[in-house]
């Protein structure tokens, strides 16, 4: 464990320094990938623990961060009361319409979440009178924390540090937890974990659950980064991103996703100035890591992260 | 008016199974979904386009061209890619993904905006009681019959049709009695590919050829085959006719809003309900 | 170790562009990948085009314009990293922005670091408020074509109107100022569609506007879709006549519907007939993009040349890179646009242009002055 | 203890149990035999929640269980282990046993989350049973090593291991001594022995005879879904039934 957390805490070290230091460009790009990296490691509890991929994840991230905007801008609440409701509302929603589904084939689920990213995606582009429609959600204020507005790249950027530290922290003792103990049962064998008294119907539906609650606060962050949102951010295609930086990441490896939402995130900006050819980078990156290290990239990597 | 409607909804029906066809022959053989055929749909497009433009090609020898490259496509990216992303359903999904990702932008860089598709079908109208639909809808019908046709005669009495059958029901066992099962594997690509280029070069007078063409059919004929049972040939045919002409009506009836909606309601109704579909078999689970 | 290091500092420079340092950096948020790449490449033409001019010529009191270019991938989140970017690199204005969505999203970020940001690829009114400080748009928004609509609908007598309209910023805004301008001559719409941008199958939509019998149906969208519309329309027997605002003043038009389309009315910002100026730039336009990579469209690539040659340039003359001084030298900026019919055009205390629009109609291969409508 | 009353079960026509009735009674040790495909591990599906059968019922302790799921089964005090060793590969030894041993443990998700004592005291008390366990079949010096790792000897005392944590009444053994060499068996012997002085009634399907014989106090013999004997293993030996349904002498079991 030694080595994990000395890396852990440098890496925090250098992320504070880069706050400091870096300009307002890198920032926006650091604090985008902060908080992409809270609705990955969300979506890591399904693909990297419980065996399962959805490609649901955009869509409640969305659900998250139309909560957060509609709440500040329709009603007179402080901000911060929308991250709650943006938790409560995408892991409600995620597993109301995901724990049916969970309990077929791993397939079938994926098919199923593709059914429920566009069904959602539909309702927040055609419910106008909620979520106002194809006008999106304007004039979010700056995210303001007891006094302090965060209306600076570089403050907002702490916002994202924190959340974001405090997301993979939260998320190692889940998986630290009997719950997370459970959860990689079932996905090693599911039958043998009912025959050795694990609730498995339960146990999936709660990582769906703390999938959905992940995805609802980095969308919360996501409404007061941009403060805008509008239907065609939260796309099928964001779910793709998701699912690669989740993959990516690699099988039982919360370290890997945030490597790889950093690599994957920060590629997406940098190969920026190649315009199209980007984007099939992207893609090529997705098949050739699938074709050669399946299992992730931390699997390749040859150090042992003793867990 | 309702001819109109249901002349449409035939129409796109049609697409909707044919690239559905897709999907069927690949999770038969495979048992995994290919959820880069949406972008497979909108390259025979551009491959028919620019046959018809650079070659002059007429309809027919252009259709066989289109058949002929996609076939060959197929196999070799079975042989290249899709052999490595055997290991599990999600390495396959995010690998086909990919690949899907790859195909579009790629075609997006050499042609970044929207095309017309030469009327090769035939300009002009039909006239049908009310109903007022080009050329290209009686095309569509005819080498939808076509093929349906030509595969039912394959599986049923052709050698290769039997070999693909049997690595279908089990690889093993079928490379037990001499099936070059990789062959067959890669002639199911081969051939899904084919169909479903073949059903883009079909819709091109229709819409106009871009790069985001197959995006939304793909997942159409996906839903379609879901709800017609995706490990059933003719399950799947009947489920893209059903989507069609239910979205047709829909649109009408209800709202253009929601159209797309009813497609993955029922696709998430179908998995809860009859995860194997209306007409597919239930595949028993070892356990 | 220190080898690499100086490697990875050398990269970044390499990212920060090779301006020399007293050059003037004239910076753009354009879409060049994603939906809108045809129309972000037609605004970099025009302020290519401009800027070689003006260098050509000596540059503004000497000093040369270099173009920062940032791609937003037509997408609302990038282009606010975009348009960051672009500040970053401490540009000393920025024109450009496609989109109405990408441009509510990316503006903020000018108004929050000074930025002077003059918009010239989106039309919906809610960009230009009397909260715009920094944020200025040259295109007259959708309720100036609206209106525009409005009155060619009452001068050619057309009684049974059908609106079909695409449901994202652009296409709803345009639906709703009509609806009001038509409810003004006591006109009610006789079929309201809508459509998704990325829709390619309008059969139900048309069937009903078949069923309204209308002389007339506004196409609220842009390409490819409203061209696939007039399309799929025609085949279906509707033989109306088809009106829309500068979505439809697109000369990709006539590729994509060119039966279809013929005598279709467009508002639009520019026409070579106008003017003599016009004419002569529509043709050194064309002439210099003939190889380009994609086609030269006089009208998408017209208004970005303007707000550089004929606004900024004068005012970068005039108050040098001062940003306040920039943005006070704007405000108060008038003149006339080549293009359009002969008016003085100035900026509102929104930020907004008020210059006029003309009226074309789509003869052959091209637009033509609509007679009567262009007084 | 464990009453089964004519249980029938078939799968598209195929008739895996057709009427299979058989009593446990507490305390015992009761052999079930049969050649392959006679319908043990399917009795045992059944017993255990994972099929559901056709007909007949099942009843434990005089309360009847038929159609429980698998975790009900388990709650009830039925333990078992598998024909195919299914353990959890990518967990490691002491946490394939942990995962039984948390089950009645008090402090759920949140518990652990906020590291409240009452669920650390649930997670010492577990760690302290799987140890316990693991040292009873002795894995304990295997504790930290990844389950997938395992020989198959190994493997097979792990899964019991995995039974003896949720200290069942009563623990159906499907085949344990498979594929063990000769010292492993006695071994495998010895410690079903000391199970069942431990006080836990056993099931027992096996097809090495020695092992049979050596442990069991009764003997049930399945054919094709079907109780063709019950008896004490010296009778069931000479049952002429018994050899034609095996077609060949017990000793090359």
């Amino acid at each position: 464990m030694r080595a994990g957390l000395a890396v852990g805490i440098a890496s925090v070290i250098a992320l504070c320094i880069l706050g400091l230091f870096a300009s307002d460009y890198l920032l926006e790009i650091a604090t985008l990938v902060l908080i992409e990296s809270i609705a990955v490691v969300g979506l890591g509890f399904l693909t990297g623990f419980a065996g399962r991929i959805s490609l649901a994840q955009g869509a409640l991230y969305g659900v998250g961060a139309y909560a957060a905007a509609l709440l500040v801008t329709r009603t007179g609440l402080p901000p911060l009361v929308g991250l709650p409701v943006a938790i409560v509302a995408a892991s409600v929603i995620g597993t109301a319409l995901g724990t049916p589904a969970i309990r077929l084939s791993g397939l079938y689920f994926v098919m199923s979440t593709i059914g429920i990213q566009q069904i959602l995606w539909i309702l927040l582009m055609h419910w106008s009178s909620l979520t106002g429609g194809p006008q999106g959600v304007r004039g979010i204020p700056a995210l303001s924390v007891g006094g302090l507005v965060l209306d600076t790249p570089a403050r907002f950027y702490v916002a994202a540090l924190i959340g974001a530290v405090a997301s993979y922290l939260l998320a190692r003792r889940v998986i630290a937890s009997r719950f997370g103990l459970f959860l990689r049962a079932v996905s090693d064998d599911e039958l043998a974990s009912a025959t050795a008294g694990v609730a498995v119907l339960r146990a999936k539906a709660t990582a769906l659950a703390l999938s959905g609650g992940w995805a609802g606060a980095a969308g919360f962050l996501h409404a007061y980064y941009l403060r805008y949102v509008h239907p065609d951010m939260f796309t099928l295609d964001l779910s793709v991103v998701f699912l690669t930086m989740a993959m990516f990441g690699g099988y039982r490896s919360l370290e890997g996703m945030l490597l790889a939402t950093v690599i994957l995130g920060g590629a997406s900006e940098y190969l920026r100035p190649f315009g199209q050819f980007r984007l099939v980078a992207y893609g090529g990156l997705l098949v050739l890591s699938m074709m050669f290290f399946p299992r992730g990239l931390l699997a390749v990597l040859p150090i042992r992260w003793r867990r | 008016m309702l001819a109109q409607l249901l002349v449409g909804g035939l129409g796109t029906g049609c697409i909707y199974a044919l690239v559905g066809l897709g999907f069927t022959l690949v999770y038969r053989t495979m048992r995994m979904v290919n959820f880069a055929q949406g972008q497979v749909f909108m390259a025979g497009t551009f491959l028919g386009l620019f046959g018809a433009q650079q070659f002059g090609l007429p309809a027919l020898p252009l259709l066989l061209l289109v058949a002929v490259i996609s076939f060959a496509v197929g196999m070799l990216l079975e042989r290249v890619v899709f052999r490595r992303l055997y290991a599990s359903h999600e390495v396959f999904v995010v690998g086909a993904i990919g690949l899907g990702v790859m195909i579009e932008n790629g075609f997006r860089i050499v042609y970044p905006e929207p095309l017309p598709f030469p009327k090769i079908f035939g300009a002009g109208v039909y006239h049908l009681h009310g109903a007022v639909f080009q050329k290209t809808y009686l095309w569509i019908l005819i080498v939808t019959l076509v093929l349906v046709a030509a595969l039912h005669v394959m599986f049923a009495y052709t050698r290769t049709g039997r070999a693909l059958r049997a690595v279908a029901s089990d690889g093993e066992i079928a490379a037990t009695m001499g099936v070059n099962v990789q062959r067959a594997i890669g002639a199911t690509f081969g051939l899904s590919f084919a169909i479903a280029a073949v059903a883009g070069v079909l819709i091109g007078p229709l819409y106009f050829v871009s790069p985001d063409l197959g995006d939304m059919v793909g997942l159409k004929a996906f839903s379609a085959a879901v709800l017609g049972g995706i490990n059933s040939v003719v399950g799947t045919i009947l489920g893209g006719l059903a989507l069609g002409l239910m979205e047709a009506l829909a649109a009408f009836y209800i709202s253009t809003d929601y159209k797309d909606l009813l497609a993955f309601a029922i696709l998430v109704l179908m998995l809860l309900v009859r995860p194997q579909g209306l007409l597919g078999r239930v595949v028993p689970v070892k356990v | 170790m220190m080898h690499r290091l100086a490697m990875l500092a050398g990269a970044l420079m390499l990212l920060a562009g090779t301006a020399s340092a007293q050059d003037i950096r004239l910076g753009t948020v354009i879409p060049l990948s994603g939906g809108g790449a045809s129309y972000g490449a037609s605004i970099q033409q025009g302020l290519d085009m401009a800027l070689r001019e003006i260098n050509a010529a000596g540059g503004i009191n000497g000093r040369k314009i270099t173009l920062d270019v940032a791609d937003d991938a037509s997408d609302p989140a990038q282009s606010v990293i975009a348009l960051q970017r672009l500040v970053n690199d401490n540009d000393d204005l920025v024109i450009g922005g496609w989109g109405s969505s990408q441009v509510l999203a990316n503006m903020a970020v000018a108004e929050r670091a000074g930025m002077p940001y003059i918009v010239v690829g989106a039309s919906n009114p809610r960009i230009t408020t009397s909260a715009n400080k920094w944020t200025f748009r040259t295109l007259t928004n959708d309720n100036g074509h609206a209106a525009r609509l409005a009155e060619v609908v009452s001068l050619l007598h057309f009684k049974k109107i059908a609106i079909i309209y695409d449901t994202n910023d652009y296409g709803v805004g345009l639906r709703d100022i009509f609806t009001a301008g038509l409810a003004k001559q006591g006109i009610k719409a006789v079929d309201v569609e809508s459509y998704q941008t990325s829709d390619k199958d309008f059969t139900a939509q048309l069937t009903h506007i078949a069923a309204a019998e209308p002389d007339a149906v506004m196409l609220f969208g842009t390409l490819p879709a409203i061209a696939a519309i007039m399309n799929q329309a025609r085949d279906q027997g509707i033989d109306a006549r088809f009106l829309g605002a500068a979505g439809l003043s697109n000369e990709a038009v006539m590729k994509l519907a060119p039966q279809a389309a013929q005598h279709a009315i467009a508002t639009a910002y520019f026409h070579v007939d106008t003017d003599a100026t016009a004419k002569e730039w529509a043709a050194r336009y064309q002439q210099a993009f003939a190889q380009a990579n994609q086609a030269p469209r006089p009208s998408q690539a017209a208004p970005a040349y303007e707000a550089l040659k004929l606004m900024a340039a004068p005012c970068l003359a005039q108050v040098g890179t001062d940003k306040d001084k920039l943005r006070l030298c704007l405000k108060a900026w008038h003149g006339t646009l080549f293009g359009l019919p002969p008016a003085e055009a100035h900026f509102d205390d929104t930020n907004q242009l008020l210059a006029p629009l003309v009226v074309e109609e789509v003869v052959g291969t091209e637009f033509k002055l609509l007679p009567g409508a262009n007084q | 203890m464990l009453d089964v009353g004519s249980v029938q079960l078939s799968f598209r026509g195929v008739r895996a149990l057709g009427g299979v009735s058989l009593v446990l009674h507490e305390g015992e040790v009761l052999g079930i035999i049969g050649p392959n495909g006679s319908g043990k591990s399917t009795l045992f599906n059944v017993v255990t929640g994972i099929y559901t059968p056709d007909g007949g019922t099942v009843r434990f302790r005089g309360q009847a269980i038929t159609g429980l799921d698998p975790r009900a089964v388990v709650g009830r005090g039925i333990a078992r282990t598998y024909q195919n060793k299914r353990l959890f590969p990518s967990l490691s030894v002491l946490e394939n046993v942990l995962v039984p041993a948390l089950r009645r443990e008090r402090g759920g998700l949140l518990g652990d989350m906020l590291g409240l004592p009452l669920a650390r005291a649930g997670w010492r008390a577990a760690r302290a049973r799987a140890a316990e366990c693991l040292e009873f079949v002795g894995l304990a010096a295997m504790a930290a090593v990844g389950a997938g790792s395992l020989a198959y000897g190994q493997q097979n005392r792990l899964e019991l291991a995995r039974a003896l944590a949720l200290e069942p009444k009563l623990l159906l053994l499907d085949e344990p001594a498979a594929g063990l060499t000769q010292d492993e068996r006695t071994e495998m012997r010895g410690l079903i022995e000391r199970i069942h002085a431990r006080g836990v009634s056993i099931a027992l399907v096996e097809h090495d005879m020695r092992v049979v014989m050596g442990l069991c106090s009764r003997i049930v013999v399945l054919d094709h879904g079907e109780v063709i004997a019950v008896g004490a293993p010296a009778e069931i030996a000479r049952d002429p039934a018994v050899i034609a349904a095996y077609l060949g002498a017990p000793e090359d079991g």
